[in-house]
Parts: C-alpha cells; structure tokens; sequence
C-alpha cells in the first residue's frame, strides 16, 4: 500500500505564490482518475470486435493522461499565470500588431449561430456564413484597393504562398516562364521560403543607407524573367518606401508583378492602399490589423486580395452574392484550387469583421494615425539612450538600436529585452530586421496610451542607467520571472519534445 | 465615436507638439501625394457594440445547420463532440488567447508547457516520436508531409490514395503548382485503395487514410509494402478520436503522421479555426515543419520550456527553410491539451466506441429500408457511404426541414467525378455518427430519411 | 503642454512580471478618456431640464473614472493575478468549504435563459425558474430531512435570522413568550449577532473536555424562558455532537426548538439528516454544501427548511407545484413575510440544483464520505507536527493546534499559516473556534485529491523544521507574495476607505 | 459514476489502511446509530452534465419572459441595462469567482483592491464618505440602516414613505419582528410621500426614496427636514444609476444611502444574486454593518488593502456585533467596480440621461392613447405609473403574446391595497425604459398597449 502517496498539488508555481515549476499533465496523472462526462446515448452497446475486425484494434490502449477535473482546472490556470498577455500589459512586439483584442469580437465568435454550423453544410443552410464571408471580403478590397480576395489563408505566410501561386498561375496563364522573384534584405522570412515553395528563386535586393529598397539595385536586379517583387511597406524597419510608385512602373515595366505583404498595413489604414501604391496582389493578417488575438502563436487569417487582373484565379470556392441577397459557393474562372481544407479561420474571419463594423472607416483611419503617432512619440522620446537606427518620421512602428549600449558598457540589445521584462513590459522584437545592428524594434499599436508609452520609456531609462552602472546584472535578467534565462542550446542539443522522450 | 483608442484630444494634441508637428496628416507626410487616399476610406462609419452585434444577429439568424438547433450527423473531417463547460473556460483563458508567439520563454512557460503536453500527446496518439507545435489543418498538415517527403527522397511524385479527403487532395494539388510535385490519385475500388493500380516508381511518398474518408478501415499494410518497395516515406492520414481504440500511424509503419484536431474540444466553427496535427519519425527532424517546443532548465535549473530547432524555421533559413509557417494553430493546439485532459485515457476510449456503435446501430437500421443501400461492403469504423435512390444533397435539403443535418453530399466534397467513388456520385451521402448522438436522434434520423425518399 | 504625462500602464503588478503595486482605477484615469459602447436607440434626445426640474440635476457631475477598455482590461486583469482562488490550488480554510465548484454549473447560471429573466416577471411568463425553486426545495428538504423550505436567504447568517425569527413567530402563535436561546461556545460568531437580532438574548453553554457541549451545563441552562438552541453538528471543531439525541430531548422537554446551522453539513450528506436528529430548523450554504463559488466573499445562498409544524410560517411568497405542472407563487398561511427584496440568490440556487442532479444521491453520500476520509487521513498525517485539538474520529475538517510549536519555538498559528502561503498553498483558518488555542482548521475537501493532502502534509513538515531551525523567518513569511504581511493596525487606526480620503 | 471526486478506489482503499479502517462506513460509526441514515438518501441517482443540461432546457424553455426575446420594460429595482462581454469577461475571470472572503490579504489584494475601488465609487455616487464592501441586496441593506439609526438613536420608531419599494418595506417589517423596530407606513398623496399625516416623534429613522418606486422625484427637503427636527437619522434609499445625473443622498442631506447596485453590470438573473449598496457618514462608521476594505502598507512599505474595523464584526463582537453579515455579495460588488468603470464618468450620465429620454418619450405617446391615464401627475426619472381601463395583470399577460414586459402590476409587488396608491390598484401598470430601449421597441409598446385596451 501506499500511505506516503506521490506528493502534487501545490500551486507554488502560481507566481503569486512562488517561483517552482508546474508538473506536466502526465506527472499528475494516477491510475483511474478521470474527469469526463458523456450524455446518455441509449444506443445499443456493441462489442468493438463485433464492429471492428482484430487486425484494426490496438492491443494496447494509448495513454493520455488521468487527472480530475479540479486538478486539470489547477494545472492550466496556474499555466496561466505563468504567461504574459496583452491583457495583462503592453506587448511592443515589432511587426507584430499586439494591439488590444476587443472582448465584443470574441462573444461574436462564440455564438453558436456562427461556431456550431458545420463548413460541410450547404449554402442554403448558413446564408449568414456566407454573408459574413461576402462582405469582410468587400470590406477588405475597399481597405485594400483591390478587386477581390480570397478569404481561405489561415495566416500570413499562407497567404503569401498563395500569392506567389496566383503569380505563377497569372504568367502561365500567359504563357511566359518566369524564374525569379526579387525580396528586400530587410523582408521577413516568411517572404523567401514562401518564394521557394511557390517554386521560384529568390533575388535578394540590398536597402539603401535610409533603410529603403535601392532603386539602382533593385533596377539593375530587374528582367524578364522576374515573376515579380515582394514588398512590406511601410517596410520591416518601420519605414514607409517613398519610392514605391517608381519601384511599381520599374517592375511593371518588365512584366513582373508587385506582392504587397500587408503584415504592415495597421500603419496606412484610410491614408494610402496598397492598390493605389501600384501592388497587384496583398495579404493581410488579420491577427494585426484587425486585432483577432494571437493565441499563443495562432490561430491567424490571411487573406489575398488582388487586382482585376488576377481575379480570376483566386482559389475556390468562394462565398459569392448571386443577386437580391441570396448567396452560393462560386469557384472562379481559372481558379488555382483550394489552399485550405475548407474555407479558412472563419470564426478570425467573423471577429475581423465585426472590428471593422465598429470601427467603420472613420474609426479605421484613426486607428492607423494613432498608431504611427505613437511610434514617433516614442522614438523621439527615447532618442537620447536608444537612437533610430533611421533617424527620421517612421511609421507604425520604430527600429531602435542597442549598438552604442554594446559598444560603451557590452549590454546587448537581447539584454535590453529581457530587462525589460523585469520593468513589467513585454520584450520589443530583436534582432530583427537583420540589417540593423542590434536591433530593438518596437511597435507601441494604437491602443496604448500615451501614459504607457511614458512609462515605457522611463523603464529603458533605467534600464540604461543600469547598464552603465552595473551591466553585469542586465546580462543575467530577467530575475522576477517565472523562469530566468533558459538554456537554449541545451534544448536544441538533445531534443525533448515530449514527456516520454528519453532524457 | 465607438473605438478602443484611448487617446483623447488633448493626447494627440500634446503628442505632436512634442514631435514639432500641427497634425496627424504631418506624420504621412512624407508619403507622395500621388499615392494618398484624399478621399477617405469609402467603408460606412463605426457602430456601437450592441449595434453591431444587431447586424450579427442577422448573419446568425440565417444559420439554419447550427448543431444546437439541427442534429449533426455531417462529418468528413469536421466532427459534431462533445465540448464540457470546463474545456471552454481553461481555453478562454486570457493569458492563452492574447499572447504572441513565445519568443521570450521567461515569460511564455504557460503556453510553452502546455504546447510541450499537446506535442507528447500527439505523438502518443500518432505513435510517432516527433510531433510539432500545431500546423493551420489537416489539409495543409499533408502539404507539409508531402514537402518533408520531397525533402527526404529528393523525389516528386506523391501517390495519395483517393481514400484521401477530397479537399486534403485538392489543396495538395494547389501546392504542387508551386512544388512542382507530380500527384498520383489512388483509385478506390469497393471502397478499399487499388494500390494495385498505379505506378509507384519514384514515389516520394505513398500517402494513405485511416480511416478513408468514406470511413473505410483499409488493412494499410498493403500500402506499408508499396512504400518500402520504393523506399518513399509512408504518410498516413488518421482520425485522431479512432487512435481511441484502433492502431495507431505508427503501429501502421508511417514515417510521417498528419490529421484534423477539431475533434479535440474545438467546435465545428465553419471549417476553421481548426488544428493540423503532424508527427514524424526520429529520422525526420531536421526537416520538420514549423515550429516545436523542447524541455531545457533556466539558469538555476528550473525545468523550462523554449521553442527549439530554430534553425530550421523561415526566419533564420529563409529561402532554404523546410516551411514557411510562422503563425501556426497554437491556441487549438493548448485546446486540444485541456480537451484531451479532460477526456483522459478511459474517455478518448469511451468516445472513440460510442462514436463506432452509434454510426454502426444508424448503418443497420438504415440497410433496413428501401431505397439505400452500402456503397460498399468494407469495414468502417465511424462514418459510411450511402447510395440513395435521390440525390444525396436533395435529401439533405428535404431532411433539414425536420432538423436533421443527414450528412454530406460526397459529390460537394469531390467536386464532381471522383477516383474514390465508382459510377454515379451524385446519389452518394456520406453519414457521420458521434458520442453526442442518442438512440433517439438516431432513430428520427431514420424516419425522416424513409419520409425523404418515399416523398 | 505634457511631454512627460504621468506615467501609467506597466505589468509590473503582476506577480509573473514584479511586485509592485498597481494603480487604481483613479489613479489611471485620465480627463475624456472613455470606454462605453451604448445602442443607437433613436429615441428623442429631449434635454435634461425639460425632463427634470433643476433643484433635482446634481450641478456637478459626479466622477467616475475615465479609462479606456484596453486600461480596463488591464488593470483587472492584473488584479486577477493577484487574487489567491480554488482554481489556482488548494483552500483548506476551516468551516468554509472550499471545493472546486464545476464550471458546468457556472454555465447553467449563465444562460440567458434564467439570466436574462425579470424577477417581476408573472408566474406564467417564469415557469422554468419557479419549476427549478420548487424541484431546489424539494431535494433539500429530502437531504436535510424536513418538510418545507425557503430559498430567500442570501447567505447562512440571513438563513439563521430567518430561522430564529421563524422560532419566534412559533412561540408567538402559541402565545408563549420566551427570552433566551442557548449557543455553544465554540459557535461561529454570527450565531450570537442572529441571536441578538432575532430579539432573543444569548446564553453560552460550554463545550466539554471532548469538544463537544457539555450536556450537564446545557440541562441547567435550559429553562421554560429558552426558545430554543442553535447547533452547528459536525461543530466547529469538526467533531460530531454524539449526544445530538440527548440535547434534543432536552431542548425538546422544555419546549424550546433545535435550530441547525448546516454550514458544516457536507461531512453528513446521505450519513445522518438534521430533521432526523430531531432538528426543527435548518439552514443550509449552498456556496459550501453545493459547491457555488464564493466570489471573494459572496454571494451565497442560505435556505432554511423546516420541520411540518414551522413551514406555515416560512417567508413567502414561495414557488409552489400548484397540480399538473403548473407552478406558482403562494404565501403561507402565517408567514413572516419576505426576507429578500425579489427571491433570494436565484443563479445561486440554479448552480446548487445542477449540483445536486449531477451527483444524484449516492454522488453526494460520497461527496460526504470522501469529505470525512480526507480530513481523518491528513489529521492522522499531521499528528507528529500539528496534533489535533482533540484526538480521535473527526469529521469533514480537523481542528490542529500550534500550540507545541509556539511553547518551544514562539512560533504562532497566524506565523504557520503565513508560511503555507509561501509553500502554494491557501492557509487553514486560523484562531477559530475560540476554545482551541492556536487553532489551524483544516477542511481539505472531497475535491482534493491524496496527493495534494500529501503535499500539504510535507509543506507543513518544512515549516515545523523551520520553526526550529529559523523561527524569526517564519515570523517574516510570507516574502513570495505580492505584499508581505500587511499593517493592519494602521488600517484600523486611520481608516482609508475610499480613494478621495484624505490621508 | 459522473462527479467531481478525484478518489480512486485504490485511494479509498489505501487511505483507509493508512487511517487503519475497514470500510467509509468506520468514519462514521461513533454517530449514534438511533440517527444514522439507514436507507442512504432519497434522491435520484447522479446524471452526466450534457444530462442535466437537457433537463434545463427544459426549464428554459418555459421561461417566456427573457429579455433577449420579449422587449423588457419592467423595472422597480431591477433593470435591463447594457452589460458588455469585456465586464462579463472581466468578472468571470475565476481568480474573482472562485475566492473566499480575503482572510489573508497577502493572497487576496486582487479582491480586496477591486473592493476599494467600489467603496470609493459608492461614496462618490452616494455622496457620502462611508461606504461598506457590499450588503446582500437594497431590502435588507433597508434593514441595516434601520439597526444603524435603531444603534444611533436607541430609539424603534421608523418612519418610511411609501415611495419606498414594497418589497424593502415588507422585509423591514419582517426583521422588525426580530428587532422589535415600530415600522410607521407614510402614505402617498399624488405621488408624494404625505408626511404631515403622520407622527415623527421619537422617531429612529426617516426613509425616504429617490426617486420613489413609482418613479416620482421628490422634494426630499421636506423629509430632511423632518429628521432634523426629531433628530433621527435620514436614511434615502435611491437608484443608484440616477445619481449620473441627479443630485446625491449626501447632497440631499442624507445620514445613510442604501441602493440596489444590480444595476451595475448584473443580469436580471430573476430577481439575485443582486448588489447592496450602503454608505453613512463619518459619524456612523463604528455602526457600519458588514465588512469595509482600507488602504495600508506592508512590512516593505508597498500600499496594500485589507479589510478592517474588524472589531464590529460578528466573528469578534459576536452577540454585540453591528450586524451578522458574514458573506456578502463581493463578485457583484467587484462586477460593479468594472462595469463603472467601463461607463465611466461620462458613460453613466448618458445612461442616466437615455433612460429619462426613453421614459419620457414613451410616457408622452401612451398618454396621448384612450384608456390609459397617469396615476400622478409629479416630475419623473425613468419610471412611471399608469392608471389603465384594464387589470393591469390582464393587460401584461396580453402583451406578452407580442414579445413585450409591459411593466409590473403594482398590485403584484405590493399585494394588494398600499398607501402609496389611492384608490384601486388592481389597475396601475409601473413601466420603466433604459438606455436599451430603442424608439422603435417603444412605438412597438404603444401600437401593443393599445390592442391590449381595445380588445
Ligand atoms: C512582415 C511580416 N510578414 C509576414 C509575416 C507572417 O505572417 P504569419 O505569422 O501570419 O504567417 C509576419 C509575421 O510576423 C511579418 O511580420
Ligand atoms: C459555522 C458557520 N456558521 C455560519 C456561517 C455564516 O454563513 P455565511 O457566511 O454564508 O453568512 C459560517 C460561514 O463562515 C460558518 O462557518
């Protein structure tokens, strides 16, 4: 018997509580414990060898894990407070949008009238989906300036690789082989794996000394057999590419075509489209712009929208209106086919459009104005300890540097970050993009005011008097958190990626 | 003025004095005009909340399938589970739901450790060693297997057995116009994939579904045998809730595991979000996709969690990176760990059975009418096909009338003609039984079909 | 102008980030900040003084708070983080408990189709909520053992003054005026605050060597004047009343009643029944008993039932089966009146009734026995560091003493139960009942499992060991909690109760 | 088996070993067998949860009078207001939820902070310094009020109008058995609380409503006046969300203010759990009924909450104690502090405002309608009384068949003859408008009202 049982339980992982680590699902598991309840069916109970022949079963039965509810309901809420949220606080995360989420756009995404109706049911039957589908994708095309979209891309990077197809499809159809496409050194990575996975090699094209594409490389890069150009603009270091219209009549010029990726697009709402910039396909991530929460890492939605030109490719089906307010699935002419087993994140897709409904265009165009204002109040006020790496008007976002902190004290720009943490702010992006030294890159987003900006600064403030006086300590925070630096190397040196790995 | 920026008047007055400016239009200044939207954005002004949620009330109005309302017996891929209180809250959680990506793991143990369970249950039920993080779906989960395929084989041919959903084939067909991976569908014949049928030298992967999507339980040694023949790797779609009680990928011999989470305590959302679930074998690793968490300890030897294998992702390999997801499903995926904690061992069990003797009850009593009957005579585990003597979406339409979402017309999932269904396709419905589903449904379901063909 | 506005908006009050405090509301807001959202209603906007005469419109606007949601959102959020709860770990606080409360039954309270229902609402519009009070009523009466009961009372002391005016009005009828009600010493305290507002006067009868009521005092304390004696069994100490037949003889022979405060009914379900004791009034706690979350100190619900001589008197109106499963709302024939403004805690009692019909009668037996099991098994743990009050069987909580550790090391109860805080895990009730010195009560609870009574136990080892090794630290606990031991001293002293005080 | 219980048999069996018992049935053998439940309990057997909740659908079901299906203009201390998912969210976060009284504030300055931040918000819209954490609703915060004047003044006599909600007065007569307070009753004139007719010597307490439950805006000068001539205490009982635009109990002169705080981010949710709010002057606080939350340090010198004036309390004054209060309504208190400040300063005043404006406009249509005529012709805030031709239980019964809560039957709160209405008043319709109320819901009210009359 066993009268000193495996001891479990305790909540000292619960910060507020202390500071040890929280026992896995499986290290809380006891024989025969359960926490699930079924309805009663009365369905009559065959054997599973009457219904499934022998050599299907499985002679033993998978472990999943055996805990009561209470115990399950402790171990993920204390998981919970040993994770940093934007509810929790401000999230500077550079080229990542971490604007607040609306409470409204998640009840929306909780009715049953929109998450318990099965994708499989026919258009008769969820006219309302298909409705809410039909209008977000004219919402977007309005935001955008483009003619159509498809809704299907669960995320950013999905939309882009559809783009690039919509590229190729739009050349073949053609018939005119294109080999290249050419990708700004500042462009985020999903831009050139997308690229090698739409089948086409990437050009990289060097930025000039203001952190833009150089028009001179990018022309002499340029030729027949470019597919076409992938831009973020504003770009990845927060600046907007002023020479956008000629960089479009030079692509254009030899037949390329112009891939807006709209990762970015929180910054020009209602001031400048990316199809008035001259672009023929955009995505977007509506887990930015359109303030869908994160999740942890996703669930997102990208959607593509694209000029008249290449309309009719778009995947397929597509919610369509086919007159006086009924509306059906519609494959478009040349379509490439589905990029998604059904017709994308659709409950993002709702939340999305509810943002926008409450917004409304007036409310969109603030948001974008808020946003960059926020961006140059801080790099402006924290000019004196962390100057812009481009030290002009950006956009929505600044790229700050740590270099002179290296160079005088050794403190790098990872270090900056993890401080950070300890001053109860998220950690802005770093090293990111790989063109400036040391890069801190922050992205206040519009909803945080501008008493949190201050705060923030006054946090880096002190953090870079620390590093003058006491460097040392910068290097090994952040200390009041649930975990201090984690061993990087030793998790990547021997992988355990699940509880039963051999250790 | 409904919005959630908290900037006042006096903000954004005192905001641009310090930046020397006299307006916010002074900060896009610098944008050439030529390109500036004068006008404004042509979308209609803001609403309030309430208003907004009027308009809504509209969209949800029009939904007549909700499964709270119309019982579910639609599958293929999206399945009608049951999803307790509890699962809801714990995954509601804010800390889960407003967070990014873990890029700083002193502050992300919480979605970190419980992405570390969703990867250990993944491979529990996968029998695979080496799960990732979550992929968008199952669909695209095959895309990624077929590119680790290509990457392990330096081959393009992909031999997908038609027992393949329909939409998972038809977005691997989307992706290999980028790829350039040459797909070979499978034929079905009876229900059961004719391997026989088809070429496989050069194959980099010989993919198959467990169950078909028709709910057929194929023996998948056949298929093991064709993949070793041509050393291509051996991709197996599974139904996750079938691991339950049937053998696993792994116990089938895949090297590559992918299939559809939703089951897992995500509701039917109309296709998504949903969850791509994806495994491999040890010998995979450097070419898994996307993103997976490892087990490490801080600086005073905490146990820790932190996404590892970095140097395999797009942000680092770029252009040479084995994917290109970056954003992923992670919130399902932390789902999927409360949804399967709640179940545990015995409860995937228990739903896993009930699932396969409702849909077998619903198949025999079914057989007992005229006008439908098998459209084959395989074993099947939680679905069927049927081949009705009306139209399969007819029927559907005539059995909503009584609250009943019959099941899917297969000729909707294929599109038309399809490899996986012999001779007419448009009479064939595909029908769906769950742990949710009581001999009282089950029977109505029944009346009303024998009213629908007899009408 | 502001450059440097007031700095607001860091995480640094959330114990994963630092411990600081955080801001208040106030001390966020800033001037025409907002975070409303109201309908469009398109009802006339007549002008205040066309609707109201002015000497009734407030010539100053009163403030409020001015913040935005995305502050909101924060602000609470963080709060929540520094909130101990059920759902983070273990609450072993004596005569409270503290069982994990299902998330089920949070969700039956939320459906709007009891929420949203106005409590004026005529009968035939609410048949739903009155078939849910009058099945509630029912199942009470047959778990406690007595005929009727009401569900107005919205906590377990407005149930004991309902009781104890229901004694009165009694008497009363049969023209019998009495003075005085007896109470134990070891009664909770608003047994004696009831008492006196029930317009009875308090005699304290003592408890014996055992724990328990001294059965020779309590006869001569008895007289014709006693209205009747309030028992609380299993009593504070979690011992249960043996002589319970006795006393009730007793009581009974001198014409008083037997009032049951059921706060510790949950060590008796399916065991034992008040009404077969010989109780004649019951009160029950649905936020113990029933498992309906407490919400930081309410709300609750505190049901009174009654033996048949007492239900016409119960306060009404009172939802009653009027044949053919039609319900509605009859008062009793002398009722006392109401003693809740509509009818009691109406979710509150929703949330007990999915309770009870999820663990049906054997559910709740074991929820009993396991209760008793946990209680024993972690007093019998403990003897060598925390020996129990009195020695023997105790029911669903163990009253512990530090005693030993405060007469060896100085170590105080209130000291053990700060450093518990430190381990994760919420403290016992310390210092009740009175008649134990240095009393820890701890009611563990049939929702927590033997693995975490084990991690208790070994918690508590650790600090008996630091109680010998470095009893000034315990003194100093608890470090790891966003405040240490508060001043509360100078709370009293100089009372702050609202954020315009002055200070 | 479906329960919470986490014990395994094995844990049964073990744990007993441990305690060197038998069976469960040992726990139990000292309870004297004469009293022991042989037959175990009469209840039905547990059920699963996706079992219970279809026996409460069906309880739903039969609730015709929910305000998302029939337009809502009942009131009388219960009210529809706007409540948004981010104030549901927000106080259902399980730290609030599933938390005790906060004994050891270390762990609970979550709920205690929340709880300084209603006290403060309470005495700003009380106009009085003294608030408490919460009471359970307005009746028996009614009944505190009188202890408190009773504990002032050593006197009995309370003299009430009755312009204060039936219900509170019927509970005060209730505890006055308990307390021995003499409850005088003050009659209605027109609307207006007549207190020449009756005797205020030696009176404990004056009571009076703002506005009074039908609505009416009294001069309460008259009142104030009288308690300060026999120096009793001035008790206002008023509605709380008036206070955004309407003078304050302290501006009136008020020594005590009690309200019914439901109105601050609960549902109706029949009738409770509701929200009593309470607050007196400086001069009282030694006599505050329930618990009080105050602002100090900790041992580090950082601000800190705790609850105090502990020695009122019952738990230490025992039978002298100011009150027995122990739980109160904390989460509703908590859900307030978030709603409010969600409306914030100006958001409340438009509610208030809205309020009156729907009020007024649906009370000029319906008089402009045959059959229908005001019960007094006083200056009203958001409700008022109507006279009609018809019971006016008949008249709601008959509306309900179009989806409107005409209002309540003032008959039906007061049970039968009242001193707040001359005459009969089977016949008087109380009816209220918030700010949720559209122009067309109301014109919908009047086209309705007036089939209800003429058929
Ligand atoms: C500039 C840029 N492009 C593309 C992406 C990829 O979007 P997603 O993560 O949604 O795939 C991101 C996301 O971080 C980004 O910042
Ligand atoms: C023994 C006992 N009696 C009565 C009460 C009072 O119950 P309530 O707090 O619900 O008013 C309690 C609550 O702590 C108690 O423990």
């Amino acid at each position: 018997m066993n009268a000193t049982p495996q001891p479990g339980g305790r909540a000292a992982s619960a910060p507020l509580m202390g500071h040890e680590s929280e026992p896995t699902l499986f290290e809380m598991s006891v024989a025969n414990r359960s926490a699930y309840q079924l309805r009663t069916t009365g369905v009559p109970a065959l054997a599973l060898d009457d219904m499934v022949p022998a050599e299907h079963l499985n002679p033993e039965i998978v472990a999943v894990a055996e805990v009561s509810e209470r115990d399950l309901v402790a171990h993920f809420t204390r998981l919970s407070h040993r994770q940093f949220s934007v509810d929790l606080g401000m999230y500077p995360l550079g080229s990542c949008t971490m604007k607040y989420n609306p409470k409204f756009c998640d009840a929306i995404a909780a009715d049953p009238g929109l998450n318990a109706v099965h994708p499989g049911a026919p258009a008769s039957l969820s006219q309302g989906w298909l409705e809410i589908l039909v209008t977000l994708e004219e919402k977007l095309c309005v935001i955008t300036g483009m003619s159509a979209a498809t809704l299907q891309p669960a995320a950013g990077a999905a939309g882009e690789l559809t783009g690039l197809l919509l590229m190729r499809a739009y050349h073949e159809a053609n018939g005119d082989h294109r080999r290249r496409v050419l990708i700004p050194d500042s462009a985020h990575g999903t831009n050139p794996a997308s690229v090698t996975l739409g089948g086409y090699e990437v050009t990289t094209v060097p930025s000039n000394e203001r952190g833009l594409v150089d028009l001179g490389a990018l022309k002499s890069a340029l030729g027949p057999d470019v597919a076409g150009i992938m831009l973020t603009n504003p770009n990845t270091v927060g600046l907007f590419e002023e020479e956008i219209t000629e960089i479009a009549k030079a692509v254009h010029d030899v037949g390329g075509l112009l891939y807006y990726d709209g990762a970015n697009l929180n910054a020009i709402l209602g001031a400048v489209r990316p199809g008035d910039m001259g672009f023929d396909i955009v995505h977007m991530n509506l887990h930015k712009t359109f303030a869908t929460p994160h999740g942890g890492g996703g669930p997102g939605a990208g959607p593509v929208a694209v000029a008249a030109h290449l309309v009719d490719f778009l995947p397929g089906p597509k919610a369509t209106r086919v007159g006086d307010g009924y509306f059906n699935w519609v494959a478009p002419a040349r379509s490439i086919g589905r990029v998604h087993g059904w017709h994308g994140n659709a409950l993002v897709l709702a939340r999305a459009l509810a943002y926008i409904d409450v917004h409304g265009g007036d409310g969109l165009t603030r948001v974008a104005q808020h946003a960059v204002l926020n961006a140059n109040w801080l790099r402006q006020r924290l000019r004196a300890i962390l100057p812009a790496a481009y030290d002009r008007v950006c956009m929505h976002e600044c790229t700050l540097t740590a270099a002179p902190l290296k160079s005088k004290y050794g403190v790098r720009g990872l270090d900056v970050a993890k401080a950070l943490l300890e001053e109860g702010f998220h950690s802005p992006t770093v090293y990111f993009p790989l063109i400036v030294d040391e890069a801190l890159m922050f992205e206040p987003t519009e909803t945080e005011s501008v008493q949190t900006l201050e705060s923030l600064a006054q946090a880096l403030e002190r953090i870079a008097q620390r590093a003058k006086d006491d460097p040392a300590s910068l290097r090994r925070a952040p200390q009041s958190t649930p975990v201090s630096r984690v061993d990087e190397a030793r998790a990547a040196r021997r992988l355990i990626a699940t509880a039963d790995a051999s250790r | 003025m409904a919005d959630y920026l908290p900037h006042t008047d006096e903000d954004v007055r005192s905001m641009l004095e310090f930046l020397g400016m006299e307006s916010l239009d002074d900060l896009f200044a610098h944008i050439p005009q030529a390109v500036r939207l004068a006008s404004g954005l042509d979308v209609a002004d803001g609403l309030s909340e309430p208003d907004v949620a009027a308009i809504f009330a509209g969209y949800t109005g029009a939904n007549k399938a909700r499964a709270t309302t119309m019982t579910c017996f639609a599958g293929g891929g999206a399945y009608d589970h049951e999803v307790p209180a509890v699962v809801k809250m714990l995954s509601n959680r804010s800390e889960f739901v407003t967070a990014y990506t873990p890029y700083q793991p002193e502050v992300a143990q919480g979605v970190l450790q419980a992405i570390f369970e969703y990867q250990t249950l993944v491979a529990r039920l996968s029998g695979l060693p080496i799960p990732n993080a979550s992929l968008y779906d199952a669909a695209t989960a095959l895309v990624e297997a077929l590119n680790m395929a290509h990457g392990a084989t330096g081959r393009q041919k992909m031999v997908i057995s038609s027992g393949v959903h329909p939409h998972w084939r038809e977005v691997a067909r989307t992706f290999a116009r980028g790829t350039g991976h040459e797909i070979v569908e499978v034929p079905l014949r009876d229900g059961v994939t004719d391997w026989a049928s088809v070429d496989a030298t050069n194959a980099a992967a010989v993919v198959a579904a467990y169950p078909n999507y028709l709910g057929v339980l194929e023996d998948l040694s056949v298929a093991k045998d064709l993949a070793i023949a041509h050393d291509a790797l051996f991709v197996i779609g599974a139904d996750p809730v079938a691991a339950g009680v049937l053998r696993t990928a792994g116990q089938w011999g895949a090297d590559v595991f992918v299939g559809e989470g939703q089951a897992f305590g995500t509701p039917l959302s109309f296709g998504g979000p949903y969850l791509g679930l994806f495994a491999c074998t040890q010998a995979q690793v450097r070419r898994l996709p996307g993103r997976i968490v490892g087990e490490t300890v801080d600086s005073s030897d905490r146990r820790a969690f932190v996404t590892t294998l970095r140097a395999r992702e797009q942000d680092i390999r770029r252009e040479k990176a084995t994917s290109n997801v970056c954003t992923n499903q992670t919130l399902m995926a932390v789902t999927a760990a409360i949804q399967l904690g709640w179940l545990g061992t015995y409860g995937l069990r228990e739903v896993a059975t009930r699932c396969a003797q409702g849909a077998h009850y619903l198949y025999q009593e079914l057989l007992a009418l005229g006008g439908v009957e098998a459209l084959c005579t395989q074993p099947f585990f939680r679905e069927f096909a049927l081949r009705l003597t009306k139209p399969a979406d007819q029927v559907i339409a005539a059995m909503a009338e009584s609250n009943v979402l019959a099941g899917l017309a297969v000729s909707a999932l294929s599109g038309g003609a399809d490899p996986s269904v012999e001779g007419d396709v448009e009479h064939v419905l595909l029908v769906t039984v769950t742990e949710r589903r009581t001999k009282d449904e089950i029977d109505h379901y029944v009346n009303v079909l024998r009213e629908a063909l007899t009408r």
